[in-house]
């Protein structure tokens, strides 16, 4: 199989990088017997055996904190977090502990782990499954986050996460999980880290998204065109630490940007951006950044998401506002 | 080596898994109405429960969790407490909400994905739903801690799962309870699952009642499936918290008859003998032999029972389904109660994009 | 006595607020009879009793979990977090359930408390005492986030955050605790939440920060005044909601902005006020926004620390590139 | 009710606190050459405490975390660990590091406000100091784990205080222990303060050791001022978890002979009345009163010794004090294993800005 989904690329890259490397182990709430509640993990206990793919007891610090330990004694932790929802217990071992040994000891210990957790809207869920706080880790120093946005990048990314000799913070939009398929070759070729993907080259604007709103911003591009607007889209991928060339370089010949993500406006990822624009791209603009955002209020339960994520028709008033500016 | 401790956790069962009482019941099953009502919130948390799951396979509500099998361990618990207890539920405590007031469209429209439904009736100060696991331990602590703060003689409950007593959050919440001698009784319904993770996973702790030696407090398991059991020991905790005896812990040991929720396929991880076994200890089967024995409860009474109980669950999806529409701005109102000029500023923004799909 | 030191502002605002309000509840890890490891909470056992002001077992999630109860149930629980860098158990039960109480239950309950902490550099503690994590807070729909940074300031708005109907968190500068005396009259007034405040009127650019890097700025603008460069200095004081007016108001007369704080740079709040700027002020600017803050790495133990946050040298340079450029 | 479960907590002591034994005393105590190596690292650890106060008082290294009156807790446990193990301290642990070959300077650098003394000798793969309370119990797990996947007979040593405790970290690492019974020992050193806290406020529970009840394993109190109990017991104990036989957990009943660290003030809240009972309880007096009895352990030799150990220690100050300046590029030297673009960046900024003041 190769034309897979989002959720199946994850589980194929589990799947090579523990059958290439013994000191990969996956580990979290429902993982094993269960195959992850999003089936991400299945069957990797049948093949790897429940020594290097376990079910937890409930406790996020736990999983984390193991997590740590393991790294630390040469091990490569790949633990899921159910929900993103559900993160903030571990956030502590991750910001205090996981992002620093190497930098406390200077080198004598270090971190290589990936936390991965499912993220952002869109499965009718209960409350707190809708969560988008890439923000808060993006703002760790010590720490990557990686948000991949379609099977292929998924994919590659997740095997660079594992190898990676950091941790990584690895967040898989849910809501992309299985919205279309792609040819995924099981070659083990990782993808870069640190690195913002241009998915389509355009000449009036620069649009730049991550996780599922690549979705959106995508079909809004795809529209915008048909109106005589030439969107580049940027696929962020690694939203911490920035990729700022490609954004600088993009805007550079653009000059115009209009950044989206599902998460609460203020202080978000977006933010980074802007800024940096704001600094290092200001000669360039000839327009107002715009940020198309989640409004600045907890994420709705079911029947109002819709109108809080960014829609595509938010996300071409926006562009059409910027351009028009 | 001196022995410094020791410790004991006792069991109490009244009826067995057939309804035959294992010794002399307590005064209050012996009181028809009383018992009659505890078996009517029990079915129509089970009729309740069922009619929830059918909305959700047609497409009405949204992911939800049953309640199936908990009907003792909840209208056992809810029966002994007073209106000016504070309750702190998980996500499945739909029979206790029932009983404590809480209408079941309010319940639905929660599953149903509209916060609407939490500005709910029965005790207003009682906790919404909480779905981070054992968080909601350390609430009943802090509200406990107001009762004794303010010198009222109430007490506060808190539901969690054998899963939750994993969480940092639910031993620093008997940790609190205990040290400051609050007045909150924690009751663990032990169903045997955390999803898919059995609760021999989970510890290798041999009760969950013995967490409580930890705090100090304590602890004890009852027979979740048998209502007398949970009724009678849920008492005389709350009556102990209220009087300023302390916190305890009730491990009640039942089984979930059904899926983890309705997103959840549990064939996956248990085997079917296992919940074939499981049937047969559940509580509503029991308590019906109760009523049965003890007060001459009738099939025909039984039938007018459903068909009440069926028509007053219908009712309630009925208002549920026919609320108003929320609508985006909502989202806004209650975010702060002095709202900052910038979040205005997006309302205005949000107006002019409606919620689409589900809305 | 009204000439007072920040640390001792805080304690006369407690002591005031208890006074006259019975349902405010102080409590915290040493708050009790040690009276604070910073001596912010002196003497309150004393006055208001052991059932008012107690000491709590060492659990920073369970002290967030008490006040949350605690609150809804109508109390106004105003508990401390020894250092911010102990903060992150409690992170969960303030974005789980502090920031969400009132709008989950449609204004049913809410959660009015606030939670003390010191937060950045300047003791020479060892590791995780000098946190500047006020971003993380700040991307929190449903939290105020507020920063004193002088006497008067830190009792002003501290009564107002306390009488506030929902969820504050009140960051402390150590470093500015002792650094100065100011007369505070006791006289229960509070400051507006909400709010940035001009500290100095200028014209060549505007100097924005909090805090304890509230210092360093100021006397940056004074150094660069003697050097003819006239800034305007914003003391931002509640970093969110942010107060956008007065940013953009302030850089509309003088075109130009430099922010200044502690915390680690990328995903900072800075960026968020960057951000503001690049599209609601960008035909303001005159010149790219520069945001001078600690660099992207964990803050160093204390024989580097000077040399992370922002020295009055590098605000001065930065001031002078902007204002150059 | 029926009684499901039984529990019970033992205490051990050997030496009363006039180091006489109370019983037998196990096999090693009988090894000259042993007891004099613990008598003497014992020793060290209060020199070299002695004299980072000195230091601290001076202003010469940062606040301090002083470990008088944990010597015995300290060494009995390292003594008994091997290069192996893998030992996570909390902040007070200088005697078990420098037991295990950690160089004084190095434990000095980092209160010293530099990284560079967590590069330190020893096992490499020890943890280094843990600041926030009880998270280093769940690296030690995680350590075990990783011990146990490998199939590797060692085993990891957590350490931690009474307050730790109350911490949520600390029960998640003991439950998780338990369930998947991890070859790691809790260590708990209730010094009867968690700074200003006495245990009692801690915790409603009579003993720290009966927390182990709540996780399923096996918990125990020790008298931590007799090196021979705290030795004896946790031979056992990581002899145990080092044969796949699981965890357990310590209590050494000990007293924080110091104030908290070097920033805290004791006297506004513990009496003196009590320091001074605790005094005459300390572990070195009983030591020494041991090696005085059992192998003719004269005043001269003390005396040697002292002189012995304070030029030891001296040695390690003039080291740590003539170590070369950090510099302000370091900081971003091991923030990565590979540098993103954005960081080398700043480190040219960085550059320009040497540290002022205590660089
Ligand atoms: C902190 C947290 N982690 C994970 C989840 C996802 N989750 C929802 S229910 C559940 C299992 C809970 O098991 P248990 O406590 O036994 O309660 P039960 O559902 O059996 O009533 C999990 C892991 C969650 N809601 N919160
Ligand atoms: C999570 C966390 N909260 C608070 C602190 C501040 N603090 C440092 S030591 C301490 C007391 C610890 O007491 P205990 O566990 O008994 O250890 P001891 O210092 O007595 O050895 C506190 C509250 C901290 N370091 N970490
Ligand atoms: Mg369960
Ligand atoms: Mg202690």
């Amino acid at each position: 199989m190769s034309n897979l989904t989002l959720v199946e690329a994850v589980n194929q890259a589990l799947a090579w990088e523990m059958a290439h490397d013994d000191s990969v182990v996956v580990f979290g709430e429902d993982v094993g017997v269960n195959g992850g509640v999003f089936r991400a993990t299945d069957g990797l206990q049948e093949r790897f055996g429940a020594a290097r793919v376990f079910d937890t007891p409930l406790a996020e610090a736990m999983i984390a904190g193991l997590a740590v330990g393991m790294a630390s004694q040469g091990l490569k932790p790949v633990p899921e977090i159910q929900f993103m929802g559900f993160i903030y217990p571990a956030l502590d071992q991750i910001i205090s502990h996981a992002s620093r040994l190497r930098n406390r000891t200077r080198g004598r210990l270090t971190c290589p782990m990936v936390l991965r957790a499912p993220f952002g809207t869109g499965i009718r869920a209960p409350e707190h499954h809708s969560e988008s706080t890439e923000a808060l880790f993006a703002h760790m120093p010590g720490v990557r986050v990686v948000i991949p946005s379609s099977p292929v990048r998924a994919y590659g990314l997740l095997l660079s996460a594992i190898r990676d000799p950091d941790p990584v913070v690895f967040l898989e939009p849910k809501r992309v999980y299985r919205a279309f398929r792609q040819e995924v070759p099981d070659n083990g070729e990782g993808l870069p880290l640190d690195h913002a993907f241009v998915t389509r080259p355009g000449t009036d604007l620069t649009l730049i998204s991550w996780g599922a709103s690549a979705l959106e911003t995508w079909n809004a591009a795809g529209e915008l065109a048909g109106e005589g607007i030439d969107c580049e889209v940027i696929d962020l991928a690694t939203v911490s630490p920035l990729d700022k060339e490609t954004i600088l370089e993009s805007v550079s010949r653009t000059g115009r940007a209009v950044i989206v993500h599902e998460a609460a406006v203020s202080g978000g990822v977006g933010a980074e951006i802007a800024a940096v624009l704001a600094s290092e791209g200001l000669y360039s603009l000839e327009a107002p950044v715009m940020r198309v955002g989640g409004y600045d209020t907890v994420p709705p339960l079911a029947r109002l998401e819709y109108g809080y994520i960014p829609s595509v028709q938010r996300i071409k008033d926006a562009v059409r506002e910027v351009v028009e500016a | 080596m001196s022995v410094v401790a020791r410790f004991e956790i006792r069991y109490t069962q009244f009826l067995d898994p057939h309804g035959k009482a294992q010794k002399e019941l307590p005064e209050f099953a012996a009181n028809a109405d009383q018992m009659a009502r505890m078996y009517r919130f029990m079915r129509l948390t089970r009729v309740f429960d069922q009619r929830c799951i059918n909305l959700q396979r047609t497409g009405q509500v949204g992911t939800i969790a049953s309640s199936r099998g908990h009907e003792a361990a909840q209208i056992g618990v809810a029966a002994v407490m007073q209106p000016e207890d504070v309750m702190a539920p998980s996500y499945r405590e739909h029979g206790a909400a029932i009983w404590r007031g809480v209408r079941m469209s309010q319940l639905l429209a929660v599953w149903g994905g509209d916060e609407r439904g939490h500005n709910w009736d029965g005790p207003r100060h009682d906790f919404p739903y909480c779905v981070p696991i054992a968080t909601q331990c350390l609430h009943a602590a802090g509200a406990a801690l107001a009762l004794k703060m303010r010198g009222q003689a109430s007490c506060a409950v808190a539901f969690c799962g054998d899963g939750a007593t994993s969480e940092g959050a639910f031993y620093e919440a008997l940790n609190a309870a205990g040290a400051m001698q609050l007045p909150v009784v924690f009751l663990v319904t032990n169903n045997r699952y955390a999803i898919s993770m059995p609760v021999e996973g989970q510890t290798a702790a041999g009760t969950l009642a013995q967490k409580a030696i930890a705090a100090g407090i304590p602890g004890e398991q009852v027979d979740g499936n048998d209502v007398v059991a949970v009724r009678h020991r849920c008492e005389q905790a709350l009556r102990k918290a209220r009087s300023g005896g302390g916190p305890s812990l009730l491990e009640a040991l039942s089984y979930r008859l059904s899926d983890h929720t309705t997103a959840d396929d549990a064939t996956r991880y248990r085997p079917d003998a296992e919940v074939e076994a499981a049937r047969l200890r559940e509580p509503l089967r029991r308590a019906r032999r109760l009523m049965e024995e003890r007060f001459g409860w009738t099939e025909e009474q039984e039938q007018a029972l459903t068909e009440e109980l069926e028509a007053e669950v219908e009712a309630e999806v009925e208002a549920y389904l026919s609320a108003p529409k929320p609508q985006i701005e909502e989202i806004f109102e209650h975010q702060f109660g002095n709202m900052p000029p910038m979040l205005a500023a997006q309302r205005e923004i949000a107006r002019k994009y409606p919620a689409p799909g589900h809305g």
